[in-house]
């Protein structure tokens, strides 16, 4: 068992978990979501979840962010007028 | 009104920690998780559907029903998106404030 | 002691991911950040079923050389169920935020501003 | 997207290398879903990923900003997706057996056509998948083009 690969990878997702709900700036915010993701997608894969971690990665890091960013953009835009 | 967000947010890791410990061990073939119905699922996806991802059997056969109430699901927040910005009937009533 | 670690960690990990994402939905006051931490609840979830679907020894559950007569075995594989739950759940979670996002562009339409608290005091109005 | 950042390596590049590979690897996912990871679900959040990328190639030139899939055409593609799912239910009940019971649904006629070794419920299976690809794939479409739509233009 492979596990303190694990042990990292948990780590690491909840430092970027953390750094996505404290920083200030809301494309960072998404980009610090979308690593969450991947480190999540990454993670299901080691767990032998391929068909889970494709869909994660796919979906979760990307389809996710893209929305995410296209909202904040017209937020953004509508807020400072 | 801070510290009672902390507070409430601490007994809940402090309840879902003392849960976690009555869960049977992780990879333990002897869980109850797997030794009901995920078997009779293998089995049965080598002799009556015969395709090698398990996965996609159960997802598209065994719970069928289940997918098709996703689609539904995935639908159905495709047209609450098209309903809620589509930008007809707003412009007759009161503008968006400046 | 290691042997305890090695075995409940992912377990702990998940809660403690859980709590941030509670957290954020309690706590914050943007909303675009709710949803963020929707987010990271959602994921905190699909992480704790697929932990415990795992099983000693097992491999990813596709069956090798069907078509020239294998005959698997279910110890061979890691749990199938909980991965086809999981799935269905992540395609509607992001249903879920593309939901919440327009109902986001909305409100910031119709009150021009994604504060809580100020939206509070406009609805009370 | 406040002020257009023109890189025409990075557009060559994602639009004559980047969305052909991801339409590609779509296709495969979906009809190899069967026999390794993917299905429906993932062929469609890769699809629809392809097309949302040829929308953010787009979206800054004026040539190109309105030209692509209209609505209308994703509601209907969402709508089918949706039927064929269904139907698929209804048919397998038209042959006498249960809803979504594939097994009672005469497929065995592409088989011998196409020369493989495959049951009735593979076959049902790649159809209703065929079906939820659909519906994925137009759905992200569309909460994408709502969401970057500016309401003041149209």
């Amino acid at each position: 068992m492979i596990w303190w690969i694990e042990l990292l990878l948990f780590g690491l997702l909840i430092t970027s978990a953390i750094v996505a709900l404290q920083v200030k700036d809301m494309i960072a915010a998404v980009a610090s979501l979308s690593v969450y993701s991947f480190l999540a997608a990454s993670l299901l894969a080691l767990m032998g979840a391929v068909d889970v971690a494709l869909t994660e990665a796919a979906l979760g890091a990307g389809v996710t962010g893209v929305l995410l960013t296209a909202a904040i953009s017209m937020l953004r835009r509508r807020s400072v007028d | 009104m801070k510290w009672l967000t902390f507070t409430f947010l601490a007994f809940i890791l402090m309840l879902l920690l003392w849960a976690t410990s009555d869960l049977p061990s992780r990879a333990n073939p002897q869980s109850p998780a797997n030794v009901h119905l995920s078997p009779e699922f293998t089995k049965l996806t080598e002799t009556e559907i015969h395709v090698p991802n398990i996965v996609s059997a159960i997802l598209a056969d065994f719970r069928g029903y289940d997918t098709l109430g996703e689609t539904f699901v995935i639908f159905t927040a495709g047209l609450a998106v098209l309903l809620v910005l589509s930008s007809h009937g707003r412009k007759k009533k009161d503008p968006p404030k400046k | 002691m290691i042997e305890l670690i090695s075995e409940r960690f992912p377990y702990w990990a998940t809660m403690l991911l859980l709590v941030i994402g509670l957290y954020a939905m309690l706590g914050k006051r943007s909303l675009l950040k709710k949803i963020i931490g929707l987010n990271i609840f959602q994921s905190a979830i699909i992480l704790f079923f697929i932990s415990g679907s795992m099983r000693e020894g097992g491999s990813v559950p596709i069956i090798e050389g069907l078509h020239s007569g294998a005959h698997p075995h279910p110890e061979d594989f890691v749990n199938p169920l909980p991965h086809v739950l999981m799935l269905t759940a992540i395609v509607v979670g992001v249903a879920i935020t593309g939901v919440a996002l327009s109902f986001l562009v909305r409100i910031q339409r119709e009150f021009g501003t994604l504060d809580e608290s100020i939206l509070l005091e406009e609805v009370r109005e | 997207m406040n002020q257009p950042y023109e890189s025409t390596i990075l557009k060559f590049i994602a639009k004559n290398f980047l969305v052909p590979l991801m339409v590609v690897f779509a296709i495969y996912v979906l009809i190899h879903g069967e026999s390794s990871p993917g299905g429906g679900f993932q062929a469609g959040a890769i699809f629809a990923s392809a097309i949302i990328l040829v929308r953010l190639i787009g979206a800054n030139t004026q040539t190109q900003g309105s030209k692509g899939l209209p609505m209308p055409l994703l509601i209907i593609a969402a709508s089918t997706g949706l039927g064929i799912y269904v139907v698929t239910g209804i048919l397998a009940q038209l042959f006498g057996a249960n809803y979504l019971d594939y097994a009672a649904i005469p497929l065995q006629w592409f088989n011998e056509f196409a020369g493989e070794n495959r049951t009735n419920r593979a076959m049902g299976m790649w159809i209703i998948e065929l079906g939820v690809f659909l519906g994925v794939a137009s759905v992200l479409v569309i909460i994408f083009d709502l969401l970057s739509k500016d309401p003041e233009n149209d």
